[in-house]
C-alpha cells in the first residue's frame, strides 16, 4: 500500500501557511479564513482516510501494527550514519495523532472564523494557525528523532507568534518570550540528548532505535553499551534519555519547566484551544511514548524520572488550579496537571503486551484529554467572547444566557472530572489502574489528583454558570454558529471517545490486547471525584462566604499556592538578576573594560612611549653628534669587547 | 733628533688642538688651530712626504685657516670671550671623547702593526705624485682628480648659491 | 682610455655635460630670459634619463675604481627615474620671485651631487667611494639651505652639513684603519684578502657603519634627518630621503657584501639591533607629527629600518628586495612629496591637519597622497604591497628564530606605521573642515611627474620582469 | 578570460563604470547591474562546478588557471574552486548584490562609496578563488583596506575611533599571517626542490613538527582576527556600530568569514600536526567566544552592538566547528559562515534601514515598529529566527550540523565543549527575543516614529534577496552541505592523518 | 718613517688629535669653531693615512692619496660651511649653534 499521499496531510497546511502569509492583506478575509478551514479539513479527511487504511487494512501484520514509512527523503547528511531524514512514519501513536491533531484543528479553524472575526491580524492569525498545523503534523509523523526536533522547533516558534499575537499588548509579548526561551533551554537538554544517543548509537532512526526482538530486548547493541557506561551513578543512555525527556518536560510544561504555560494563556483563546491544550503541549508525552521501547527496556531509571516528574507536576498544578481566578489559568493548569498524569502512567509502564497498560492508558487520555479540553477551551473562549473578560470574578450565572456554551462545557466538564460514562471517566480509570498495579505512591497521588480536578473543575464549571449573578455592561449572548458547533461536535468526541477500544489499536508493542475495567479502582475514584463536586457544589453552587473564611484560614499557604508556589519569582531572580544583571552585564563590562581596553593599551603605551622619547630629538646638533658618537662606541664596545668570538 | 722633533711637533699638535677646542677667544682659537695645522705639515715633512707637506701648508694653512678667519670677521667682535661651556654639555661630551679614545687607542694597541712593518724605499717624491695623478690605469689616480674638480666647482657653486643677493 | 671607456662611464659623462650646458646658458642668456633654464634642464635630463636605458655592457675603469656593472646600471637608472620626477615637480618653485635667480645653481649643485652618488655607486676603492659621498653631501648642505629667507632652511643646511662632517670623520678614522689593517682600500683586495679578522677589522666595520648609517639613517645615526627633512625646500627634502638614501642603500649593501663579506657575524647582529632600533624609532616619532614633511621624514627613517631586514639577509635576493625596494620607494615616496610640494606651492600649508577636508576640494590630488602612503604602509594593490612583502620574504629566507622575531618585530612596527600612514588620509577623506583648502590648478609638470610617480607605482607592482631583471644581476655574501 | 577571474574583474570594470557617471543615480544603478552580472556568473558557476563534478572529475581545486607571476619567488596568479570556495563565491555575490540596494541612498559621495564598496567585493572575491598564497594574501589586504574609508568616511558616531582600531587589528591580524605564510613558504620544500606558496602543493609535503607548531598560532591567530576570535573581537563591535549599513552587511557578512576560511584552508590544512596538538587552546578561546559573544549581546542596547555581539558568537562557532576538525563539524562550520553571513548581512541591512528612519539605534527608544514598518519587522523577526536556529532557516542546517559532527569527537573534552557551546542557542534565543520584544512588539514608544514609512522598493530587494537565500539553505541544504562536504575531504584527511601521528 | 718612533705612538697622537675634535665638535658653541674642531678630525685622519703608507705600505700611494683627498675635501667643505654659517648668521643674528633649534622633535 502506498501511503505517500499521506505527505499531503502535512504539506497542506504549509502551502495554506505560505499563501495566506505571503499574500497577507491583499488577500480578503473571509477567503483566507475558508482557505486555511478548508485546507486542514481536506487534511482531517485524508487523516481519516489513513487511520482506517492504516488500522483497518494494512498496518496490521502478524497481529503485530507495523511501523510503516510511507514517505521519505535525506534532508541533510551529517555522517555517512547520521542524517536527517524528513518522512512520515505510519504506526498507532502517529496514526492517532494525525487523528487528533487534525480533528482539534480543524475545530479551533472552524471556530477561529467566529471568534478572530473584524481582528486586524485576521489572516495572520490563520497562517500562524497553518503554520502549527504543519508544524505538529510534522511532528507526530517524524521518522526520526532529528525530524521530530526540527518540527519541535517549529511548533515551538509557532506557539511562541500565537502567543505573542497581541504583540502590542506587552504582557503577550513577555508571555511568548517566556514560552519560547523556556521551552529552548528545554530544548537544549533535548539535543544535547540526541547527542548523547546519536554519539553511541549512531542513528537518529526511530526505527532502528526502537527495533525490540522478539523477546523483548532492544535491538540495538549500542544502547546496550550505554547502559553499560555509567556517569554519576546513573547510565550514560539513562542520562540520554532523562535529557531528552527534559524536552519533553519542556513542551509539556511539566514541573519545573511549566512556567510558561499559564503565561501563555495571553494569546487568543483558540490558540490555547489548539497549543496549549489538546496538541503540542502534549508533544512531550508523544516524544517519551516514541522513545518508550528504550525508555522502558533499556533505561528504567529514565523512566522513573518521567513517572515522578509526571506526578509531582500533575499535584502540584492541580493544587494552584484551585486557588486561581483566571479562567484560561485554571484550564492552563489543569492541562499541565492532565499531562502529568500521562507522563506518570508512561511512567508505570512497562514495555510489552498487558504491562504496556500505562502506555496505552496515557496515549488513551492523551487522546479524550485533547478532545474535552479543547473543548473547555472553546467554551471559555466562548465565555471571554461574551463577556471581555478572563476573571472568573466577572462571571456568573452565565447558563441563561449561553446555552450551548453551557451545556457543552457541561459535558466537557463532566468529562475531566471522570464522570462515569463519560470519555475521560474510561482513560483515566486505565491510567489509575496502571499506577495501581505498579506503584502506589503514585497512585495514591493520581487520586488525590483525580479528587483535585474534579474539584476545581467544578469550582469552575459553578462559580462560571451558577453562582453569583454578575451585571454585566452588555448582556453575555451566545457565540455565533461557527463557535458553537465546533462546541458541539467536541463535545460528542468528549462523550464518546472514551468508547474507543484503544488497547486494540495503541499498545506499546503493536500487538493489541484487551482491557478490563477494574470495578474496584473506577468505584472509589469515581467517588472520590463526586466528592470533589459535591465540595465545590456547597462552595460555588450559590454565592458563599465559606472560600474567603477558608482563605483568610490558610493564608500563608494560600497566598503561596495562588502564586505558584514563587516559582516565576525565582526563575525571574535567576534570570534577571543572575543571567542578566551579574552575569550578561559583568560580561559586556569586562568586554569593554578589559579585553578592549588592553587592545586600545596597546596604542596609548605606543603614544606614551613616543611621548617620552620625544626628547631624542632636541634640535640640537650637538647632542645628535653626541648620540652618534654614543652609538658608534656602544657598538664598538658591545661587538669588539663584549661578544667574543 | 727626529725623535726630539717629533715629540715636539706632537706636543704642539695635542696641544694646540686642544687649545683649538677650548680657548674663549675665536681668533686664539683659529691661531691654535694653524699651528695644529703646521705642524702637522711639519710630520709630513718629518715623514719625508714633502709634497703633501706641501699641499698640507698649502691648502689647509694657507686656504681653510684664512676663510676661516675671514668668517671670524664677518660674524664677530674681536674681544668677545665666549662663556665656558657649560657642565651638563660639556661632561657628557668629555667623557664620550673619552671612551672614544680609550677604546680606539686599545683597539690600536692590540692590533700587529709590527710584523706589517715593511722596509722603506725611496720616499715619494713630486714626480711620482704628478705621475700617479695623470696615471688613468693599474695605480693611477686621474678619475679621483678629475673628479673632485667637480666638487670643488659644484661647492663654489654652492656657496655663491648661498650667498648670492636676488638682482633686483 | 677609448670610446668603450667613455660609453661605461655615461652616466656620468652625460650628466657632466649637462652640467656645463647649464652653466654655459647661464651665461649666455640675458636675464629675462633665464625661465628657459629649469626646462631645459628637465629636457636634458630626461633624455639622459634615455640614454642609461641603452644596453651597456659592464667593466672596469682606471685600475678598478671605476666599476660599471649591470646592477650598478640598475641602480643609477633608477635614480635617474627619481631625479627626473623631482625635476618635474621643482620646475613650480622658479616661479618665485625669491628664486628666479638661482636656477641654474641650483640644477648645476644637484647634478654634480648626482654625480657624485653615481661615482659613490660605481667606485672601485673607498677613496673614490669617499670622493662620490662627499660630492653627495656637501653641495646638498648647500642645496637645504637653498631659501636663504627661511631660518629652517639655513638651519636645515648648516645641521646636515656639521653632522655629515662628523659622521665622515668617524668614516674616514675607520677607514684609515681598514687601510692599515688591510693594505688597500680596493673593493677587490679587501674582499679577497686572506686575514684573520681581529678587533681592530671590527672597529673598522663599526665606523663605516656608522658613516653610512648617517646617510640612510639609521636610529640613533638619523637624528638630523628630521630636522633637515624639514627645513629644506620640498623638492630636496624629496631629493634627500629617495635618492640619496637610495643611493647610500645601495652602495652599503654592495660594501656589506663583498668588502666586508667576511664580517657578517658581526655587522648582521648589529644591523639586527639596529633595524629594530630604527623602525622603532622612525615609527614612534612619526606618530606624533603634524608637519608633512617631518612626518615624511620620519617615515623614511622607518623605511630605512624595513630596508636594512633585506640587506641582513646577505643573500641574493635579500639586494634583489632591496633594490627593488629602493624603486618602489622612488615612486611612492616622491609621489607622496609630490603633492606636498604642489600643496606647500601653491598654498604654503605644511601640516597634516591643513589637509583637513582636502578631497572635497582636490580630490586628484588627495586619491594620489593616499595611494603614495598607501604603497609606503605596504597595502596592496599598489607597489609598496610587493616592496615590503619582498623584503620580508628576504629576512625570512634566513629561516631561523631570531629571524623570525626580527620579521616579528618588522610586522608590528607596520601596525603603527599603518597607523600614522592613515592618519593624513584620514584628514583629506575624514576629518570636516569649515574651510579647507581651496581648489587649485597644479603646473602641467607638477602633474606630469605625479603621473609618473604613480604609474611607476602600480606599474613596478605588477609587472614582475622588473623584479626578475633586478635579481638577475644581484649576489649575496 | 577564464570563469574565476572574471569575478575579479567585474567588480572592476564596474569599479571602471563608476569612474564615468555623475551622481548617485548612475553610480548605484551600475554598481546594481555589475552586482547583479556578478550574481548571475555566481549562479553559473554553481551550475558549471555541479556539471563538472556530475562528469567525475575528481580534482580537488576546478577551473584551475595558472600564471607564472614572480618567477624567482614561485609565485604564480592561480585560481581555482572547490565547493567551498563556490559556496562562498555565491554567498559574497548575494550579500554584495543586497549590499548595493541596502545603500541606494548614499547621497554623501557616492562615486566614491561605491567604488570602495566595490574594491572590498573584488578583493574577497579575490581571496576565494586564490589557491596561491601571495595573490590571495594580496585579495585578503585588499579586501581589508577599503574599510577604513568606508567606515570613517561614511560611518556614523565615533567612526574615526572605530575604523582606525578595526583597521589596526586586522592589519595587526594580517601581519601575523606574513609571518605564518612566509614560514609556510620556506618549508615549503623540506626535501628540497623548488619553494612554493602553491597551497595544494605545500599540501602535498610534510612539514617538520616544530616547524608547525612554531607557525601556526601565527597563522591562525592571524585569520582568527578577522573571524572574530576571542580576545581579538573587540574591533568588531564597535566597527560594526560605525559602518554604514552596507558596510556592515558586506563586513559581517563576507568578511569575517575570511577569516575562518583562512582558518582552515591555510593554517589547518597546511600544518595539521600542529592544528591536533594546538587545537585544545583555540578550542578553549573559542568556547569562551560563543558563551562569551551570547551573553554580551544581552547586555546590549544598541542594535548594532548587539548584532556585533551576536557575530562574535556566531563566527566562534565556525572556528570552534573547525577545530574539531571531523568533516562534518567543518562542513557544519562552513555552512555556518554562509548561514550567519546572509543572517547578518540581512540584520545590518535591517537595522540600517530602521536607523534611517528612527535615527537611533537604542532599542529603548523604539517599540512597536511592528505595527508601523511591518514588511522590515517581519524581516527582522525572519533575520532573527534564522539566528537562533529556527528549522527552515539557515541557521539551524549550520548549527546541527556543527553540534552533530562537534559530538562525533572521540574527546571528551572536545564533547564537553560542545555542550557548552550548545548552550549558545538558549543565550541566542534570550537576546533575539529580547530585542524583537522590545523592539518589534509592544505598545509604540514614541509617537513620532508613528509616521514612518515601511521599506521601499530597493529596500525590499535588499530584504527579499537575503532571505530568499537563508529560507533556500533552510529548506534544502543538503545540495549545499553535500558539495562542501566533498571538497573537505582532502582537508580532512589530512587532519586525520595528523591525528594519527 | 721616522726613525726610532713607533707607529703606535704616532696613532696615539692623531687619536688623542680626532677625540680632541670631536670634543670641540660636541662642545663649542660656536659655529665656526665647531668648524675649525672638524677640521682637526679630518686632520688626525689624514696623517692617519699618510702615517700607514709610510709605515706599512710604501709600494703605493694609495694613503698620501688619500690624504690629499681628504684635505681637498676639507677645503670644499669649509668654503660651503662657511658660506652656510653666514646665511645662518643672517637669519638668526647668532652664530651660536644652540640657537639654532626651531626644529625638533
Amino acid at each position: 500500500m502506498d501511503f505517500t499521499y499521506t505527505l499531503a496531510i502535512i504539506l497542506l497546511p504549509l502551502v495554506t501557511f505560505l499563501t495566506i502569509g505571503l499574500l497577507d492583506k491583499s488577500m480578503p478575509n473571509k477567503l483566507a479564513g475558508v482557505l486555511g478551514t478548508a485546507s486542514i479539513g481536506t487534511s482531517f479527511l485524508l487523516a481519516c482516510y489513513t487511520a482506517y487504511q492504516y488500522f483497518f487494512v494494512y498496518g496490521m501484520v502478524d497481529g503485530v501494527y507495523q511501523k510503516i514509512i510511507a514517505y521519505h527523503i535525506t534532508w541533510l547528511k551529517f555522517t555517512d550514519t547520521l542524517h536527517i531524514d524528513l518522512g512520515v512514519i505510519l504506526d498507532p501513536i502517529s496514526v492517532m495523532m494525525l487523528l487528533v491533531v487534525t480533528t482539534v484543528s480543524l475545530m479551533v479553524h472552524i471556530y477561529s472564523n467566529g471568534y478572530m472575526h473584524g481582528e486586524r491580524g485576521f489572516n495572520k492569525f490563520f497562517s500562524f494557525l497553518s503554520l502549527f498545523s504543519f508544524s505538529m503534523l510534522g511532528l507526530v509523523v517524524a521518522t526520526n528523532l532529528f525530524q521530530m526536533y526540527i518540527f519541535w522547533e517549529l511548533v515551538g516558534v509557532s506557539s511562541f507568534l500565537l502567543i505573542g499575537y497581541y504583540y502590542e499588548k506587552p504582557s503577550a509579548v513577555a508571555a511568548s518570550k517566556k514560552a519560547f526561551i523556556t521551552t529552548r533551554f528545554a530544548d537544549l537538554g533535548f539535543l544535547i540528548g540526541i547527542l548523547l544517543l546519536s554519539w553511541y548509537t549512531g542513528t537518529f532512526d526511530f526505527v532502528q532505535l526502537t527495533q525490540t526482538s522478539a523477546i523483548g530486548t532492544l535491538e540495538s547493541p549500542a544502547i546496550a553499551t550505554m547502559g553499560g557506561i555509567s556517569f554519576m551513578g546513573l547510565s550514560v543512555i539513562s542520562w540520554a534519555l532523562i535529557l531528552i525527556f527534559m524536552g519533553g518536560a519542556g513542551k509539556s510544561a511539566m514541573f519545573p519547566l511549566h512556567i510558561w504555560l499559564p503565561d501563555a494563556m495571553e494569546g487568543p483563546t483558540p490558540v490555547s484551544a489548539l497549543i496549549h491544550a489538546a496538541t503540542m503541549v502534549v508533544a512531550g508525552v508523544f516524544l517519551v511514548a516514541r522513545l518508550f521501547p528504550i525508555y522502558a527496556i533499556a533505561a528504567p531509571d529514565a523512566l522513573t524520572v518521567v513517572m515522578w516528574v509526571g506526578a509531582f507536576s500533575s499535584l502540584f498544578a492541580a493544587i494552584i488550579a484551585c486557588t486561581q481566578y483566571d479562567i484560561k489559568r485554571v484550564l492552563a493548569f489543569s492541562t499541565m496537571s492532565q499531562i502529568g498524569y500521562m507522563m506518570l502512567a508512561l511512567g508505570v509502564s512497562k514495555y510489552g503486551g498487558e504491562n504496556g497498560l500505562g502506555f496505552t492508558a496515557s496515549m488513551f487520555h492523551l487522546t479524550t484529554h485533547a478532545m474535552f479540553k479543547a473543548l473547555l477551551f472553546l467554551g471559555a473562549g466562548s465565555i471571554i467572547h461574551a463577556v471581555h473578560s478572563n476573571s472568573m470574578l466577572d462571571m456568573g450565572g452565565l447558563r441563561k444566557y449561553m446555552p450551548i456554551t453551557f451545556i457543552t462545557f457541561g459535558i466537557a466538564w463532566l468529562a475531566i472530572c471522570g464522570f462515569p460514562g463519560l470519555s475521560g471517566f474510561f482513560s483515566k480509570d486505565e491510567i489509575l489502574v496502571a499506577a495501581m498495579q505498579n506503584n502506589t505512591p503514585v497512585f495514591i497521588i493520581a487520586v488525590v489528583v483525580a479528587g483535585l480536578t474534579a474539584f476545581y473543575m467544578s469550582r469552575l464549571f459553578f462559580s462560571v454558570f451558577f453562582g453569583k449573578e454578575t451585571k454585566y455592561h452588555h448582556t453575555p449572548h451566545e457565540s455565533p454558529k461557527t463557535m458553537t458547533i465546533p462546541l458541539m461536535v467536541l463535545a460528542f468526541f468528549a462523550i464518546f471517545a472514551g468508547y474507543i477500544p484503544f488497547s486494540k489499536f495503541v499498545t506499546s508493542d503493536g500487538a493489541a490486547f484487551a482491557t478490563h475495567f477494574h470495578w474496584n479502582v473506577a468505584i472509589p475514584v469515581t467517588l472520590i471525584a463526586f466528592i470533589g463536586m459535591g465540595i465545590a457544589y456547597v462552595l460555588y453552587f450559590k454565592e458563599s462566604t465559606i472560600p474567603t473564611k477558608v482563605t483568610k484560614a490558610l493564608k500563608g499557604v494560600y497566598t503561596t499556592i495562588y502564586n505558584k508556589f514563587y516559582i516565576d519569582e525565582i526563575y525571574l531572580f535567576v534570570t534577571k538578576k543572575i543571567l542578566f544583571n551579574i552575569v550578561a552585564r559583568s560580561i559586556a563590562w569586562f568586554d569593554r573594560h578589559v579585553i578592549d581596553a588592553t587592545m586600545n593599551g596597546f596604542a596609548t603605551v605606543t603614544n606614551y612611549v613616543s611621548n617620552s622619547i620625544k626628547g631624542l630629538q632636541s634640535g640640537q646638533v650637538q647632542k645628535y653628534g653626541l648620540v652618534f658618537l654614543m652609538g658608534a662606541l656602544t657598538f664598538a664596545l658591545i661587538f669588539i669587547y663584549l661578544v667574543t668570538k | 733628533m727626529n725623535v726630539i722633533i717629533f715629540y715636539i711637533l706632537a706636543a704642539v699638535i695635542l696641544v694646540c688642538s686642544v687649545l683649538t677646542v677650548t680657548s674663549r677667544k675665536i681668533l686664539r682659537a683659529a691661531t691654535a688651530l694653524m699651528f695644529t695645522l703646521i705642524a702637522t705639515a711639519g710630520l709630513y715633512f718629518l715623514l719625508q712626504v714633502n709634497f703633501l707637506a706641501a699641499v698640507q701648508l698649502m691648502i689647509y694653512a694657507g686656504g681653510i685657516v684664512v676663510l676661516i678667519v675671514f668668517s671670524i670677521l664677518l660674524t664677530h667682535h674681536m674681544e668677545h670671550q665666549f662663556d665656558l661651556a657649560e657642565p651638563k654639555k660639556a661632561i657628557p661630551a668629555a667623557l664620550a671623547a673619552i671612551a672614544g679614545t680609550v677604546i680606539c687607542i686599545s683597539t690600536v694597541l692590540q692590533f700587529d702593526f709590527t710584523s706589517r712593518l715593511a722596509e722603506q724605499t725611496t720616499a715619494p717624491d713630486v714626480k711620482l705624485f704628478g705621475r700617479a695623478f695623470l696615471n688613468y690605469g693599474e695605480g693611477g689616480y686621474v678619475l679621483p682628480f678629475e673628479v673632485i674638480s667637480i666638487l670643488l666647482l659644484a661647492a663654489m657653486v654652492a656657496a655663491i648659491m648661498i650667498a648670492k643677493k636676488n638682482k633686483q | 682610455m677609448n670610446l668603450h671607456s667613455f660609453l661605461l662611464m655615461r652616466h656620468e659623462l652625460v650628466l657632466i655635460a649637462i652640467m656645463l650646458i647649464v652653466l654655459i646658458a647661464e651665461l649666455a642668456t640675458k636675464d629675462n630670459r633665464k625661465s628657459i633654464i629649469a626646462p631645459l634642464a628637465l629636457v636634458l635630463f630626461g633624455i639622459h634619463t634615455v640614454i642609461g636605458f641603452l644596453p651597456m655592457e659592464s667593466g672596469t675603469l682606471f685600475g678598478g675604481m671605476f666599476n660599471a656593472t649591470p646592477i650598478n646600471n640598475i641602480m643609477k637608472n633608477i635614480l635617474n627615474i627619481g631625479v627626473l620626477i623631482i625635476l618635474f615637480q621643482t620646475q613650480k618653485t622658479f616661479d618665485s620671485e625669491l628664486n628666479r635667480g638661482k636656477v641654474s645653481e641650483y640644477f648645476i649643485v644637484l647634478f654634480s651631487t648626482l654625480i657624485g652618488m653615481f661615482y659613490m655607486i660605481s667606485a672601485g676603492d673607498f677613496l673614490m667611494f669617499y670622493i662620490g659621498l662627499e660630492i653627495a653631501t656637501i653641495p646638498l648642505a648647500a642645496l637645504a639651505a637653498f631659501n636663504r629667507h627661511e631660518n629652517k632652511s639655513a638651519e636645515a643646511g648648516i645641521k646636515l652639513l656639521l653632522s655629515s662632517t662628523l659622521s665622515s670623520g668617524i668614516l674616514l678614522y675607520g677607514l684609515s684603519m681598514l687601510y692599515a689593517a688591510n693594505g688597500s682600500l680596493f673593493f677587490t683586495d679587501l674582499m679577497h684578502g686572506t686575514y684573520t679578522i681581529t678587533s681592530l677589522h671590527t672597529l673598522t666595520l663599526i665606523f663605516f657603519f656608522a658613516g653610512m648609517a648617517f646617510k640612510i639613517s639609521l636610529v640613533p645615526f638619523h637624528l638630523w634627518a628630521a630636522d633637515v627633512y624639514e627645513g629644506a625646500p620640498v623638492n630636496v627634502t624629496s631629493y634627500l630621503s629617495v635618492i640619496s638614501k637610495g643611493s647610500a642603500v645601495f652602495i652599503f649593501t654592495v660594501v656589506l657584501y663583498t668588502v666586508f663579506k667576511n664580517y657578517a657575524e658581526t655587522w648582521q647582529p648589529m644591523m639586527y639591533i639596529i633595524a629594530i632600533f630604527t623602525m622603532l624609532v622612525g615609527n614612534l616619532f612619526a606618530l606624533r607629527q603634524n608637519n608633512l614633511k617631518r612626518f615624511l621624514a620620519f617615515s623614511s627613517i622607518a623605511q630605512a629600518g624595513f630596508l636594512l631586514l633585506g640587506i641582513i639577509a646577505g643573500s641574493a635576493v635579500g639586494m634583489a628586495t632591496v633594490i627593488y625596494y629602493v624603486l618602489v620607494y622612488v615612486f611612492s615616496n616622491l609621489a607622496a612629496f609630490g603633492v606636498v610640494s604642489m600643496i606647500e606651492s601653491h598654498t604654503g600649508k605644511t601640516t597634516i591637519s591643513d589637509l583637513n577636508g582636502f578631497y572635497r576640494t582636490n580630490p586628484k590630488l588627495s586619491l594620489a597622497l593616499m595611494l603614495a602612503l598607501f604603497s609606503l604602509a605596504g597595502i596592496p594593490p599598489v607597489a609598496g604591497f610587493f616592496g615590503k612583502f619582498f623584503l620580508f620574504t628576504a629576512v625570512a629566507s634566513v629561516n631561523t628564530t631570531p629571524y623570525h622575531i626580527l620579521l616579528l618585530i618588522a610586522l608590528l612596527n607596520t601596525i603603527i606605521s599603518l597607523y600614522y600612514y592613515l592618519m593624513p588620509v584620514k584628514a583629506m577623506f575624514i576629518n570636516k573642515n569649515e574651510s579647507p583648502i581651496a581648489y587649485f590648478k597644479s603646473d602641467v609638470f607638477a602633474k606630469i611627474g605625479l603621473s609618473i610617480s604613480l604609474t611607476g607605482m602600480v606599474v613596478v607592482g605588477f609587472v614582475s620582469s622588473i623584479y626578475e631583471e633586478i635579481l638577475k644581476f644581484c649576489f649575496g655574501l | 578570460m577564464d570563469i574565476l577571474s572574471l569575478f575579479v574583474v567585474v567588480p572592476i570594470l564596474t569599479m571602471v563604470g563608476i569612474l564615468f557617471t555623475k551622481g548617485l543615480k548612475g553610480t548605484r544603478t551600475v554598481a546594481a547591474v555589475g552586482m547583479g552580472v556578478q550574481l548571475v556568473m555566481a549562479f553559473n558557476l554553481l551550475y558549471q562546478y555541479f556539471a563538472e563534478r556530475a562528469k567525475d572529475t575528481v580534482s580537488e581545486m576546478l577551473f584551475r588557471v595558472d600564471y607564472l607571476w614572480f618567477e624567482s619567488f614561485n609565485i604564480h596568479y592561480s585560481v581555482g574552486v572547490d565547493g567551498i570556495a563556490v559556496a562562498m563565491i555565491l554567498l559574497t555575490s548575494i550579500v554584495v548584490f543586497a549590499g548595493i540596494f541596502s545603500s541606494w541612498k548614499t547621497e554623501d559621495l557616492p562615486r566614491e562609496f561605491f567604488i570602495a564598496l566595490l574594491l572590498l567585493a573584488s578583493g574577497v572575491f579575490g581571496f576565494f578563488i586564490s589557491i596561491d598564497l601571495f595573490t590571495m594574501f594580496l585579495f585578503y589586504e585588499l579586501a581589508v583596506i577599503p574599510m577604513y574609508l568606508l567606515i570613517g568616511l561614511w560611518g556614523s558616531g565615533n567612526k574615526e575611533y572605530s575604523a582606525m582600531k578595526l583597521t589596526l587589528m586586522l592589519m595587526g591580524g594580517s601581519a601575523l599571517l606574513i609571518l605564518g605564510l612566509l614560514g609556510l613558504y620556506f618549508n615549503s620544500a623540506p626535501d628540497g626542490g623548488a619553494l612554493t606558496f602553491n597551497i595544494l602543493e605545500i599540501a602535498k609535503v610534510s612539514i617538520p613538527h616544530d616547524v608547525q607548531m612554531f607557525f601556526f598560532p601565527f597563522l591562525f591567530v592571524g585569520f582568527g582576527v578577522l573571524g572574530a576570535l576571542f580576545p581579538f573581537h573587540t574591533w568588531s563591535p564597535d566597527g560594526h556600530a560605525s559602518a554604514p549599513t552596507a558596510v556592515s552587511m558586506l563586513h559581517a557578512g563576507v568578511l569575517m568569514k575570511l577569516g575562518g576560511y583562512g582558518c582552515f584552508r591555510v593554517a589547518m590544512y597546511l600544518l595539521p600536526d600542529a592544528a591536533q596538538e594546538m587545537g585544545w587552546l583555540f578550542l578553549i578561546l573559542t568556547t569562551v567566544s560563543i558563551v562569551y559573544g551570547a551573553f554580551g549581546a544581552i547586555a546590549q542596547k544598541d542594535l548594532k552592538y548587539i548584532n556585533a555581539y551576536s557575530s562574535v558568537s556566531h563566527c566562534g562557532m565556525v572556528i570552534f566547528a573547525l577545530l574539531m576538525m571531523n568533516k562534518t563539524a567543518m562542513d557544519g562550520a562552513i555552512l555556518q559562515m554562509i548561514s550567519h553571513g546572509l543572517m547578518t548581512a540581512l540584520f545590518f541591512a535591517l537595522i540600517g534601514m530602521i536607523y534611517g528612519r528612527t535615527h537611533t539605534r537604542n532599542i529603548y527608544e523604539m517599540g512597536g515598529l511592528m505595527r508601523i514598518m511591518p514588511f522590515i519587522s517581519v524581516a527582522y523577526v525572519i533575520a532573527g529566527l534564522a539566528s537562533l536556529g529556527l528549522p527552515g532557516l539557515s541557521g539551524f542546517v549550520a548549527e546541527m550540523t556543527i553540534f552533530v559532527g562537534s559530538f562525533q569527537h572521540q574527546d571528551v573534552f572536545h564533547r564537553v565543549c560542545t555542550i557548552l557551546a550548545c548552550s549558545a542557542i538558549v543565550v541566542t534565543a534570550v537576546y533575539i527575543l529580547r530585542v524583537v520584544g522590545i523592539l518589534l512588539f509592544g505598545p509604540v514608544r514614541n509617537k513620532e516614529f508613528e509616521t514612518l514609512p515601511d521599506a521601499k522598493w530597493y529596500e525590499k530587494v535588499s530584504m527579499v534577496t537575503l532571505i530568499i537565500a537563508i529560507v533556500a539553505i533552510g529548506v534544502a541544504p543538503l545540495w549545499l552541505s553535500d558539495m562542501i562536504r566533498e571538497s573537505l575531504t582532502p582537508i580532512v584527511d589530512k587532519l586525520t592523518a595528523a591525528a594519527i601521528n | 718613517m721616522i726613525e726610532g718612533i713607533e707607529l703606535q705612538h704616532i696613532l696615539i697622537v692623531t687619536t688623542l688629535m680626532f677625540f680632541i675634535g670631536v670634543y670641540g665638535f660636541l662642545v663649542r658653541r660656536n659655529l665656526i669653531t665647531i668648524l675649525m674642531a672638524s677640521e682637526l678630525i679630518l686632520n688626525s685622519v689624514s696623517i692617519n693615512f699618510v702615517v700607514f703608507n709610510k709605515y706599512l705600505y710604501p709600494d703605493a700611494l694609495q694613503g698620501y692619496m688619500f690624504a690629499i683627498f681628504v684635505i681637498a675635501i676639507a677645503a670644499a667643505e669649509a668654503a660651503v660651511a662657511i658660506a652656510i654659517i653666514i646665511n645662518v648668521y643672517r637669519r638668526f643674528k647668532s652664530v651660536n649653534v644652540e640657537n639654532v633649534h626651531e626644529m625638533k622633535y
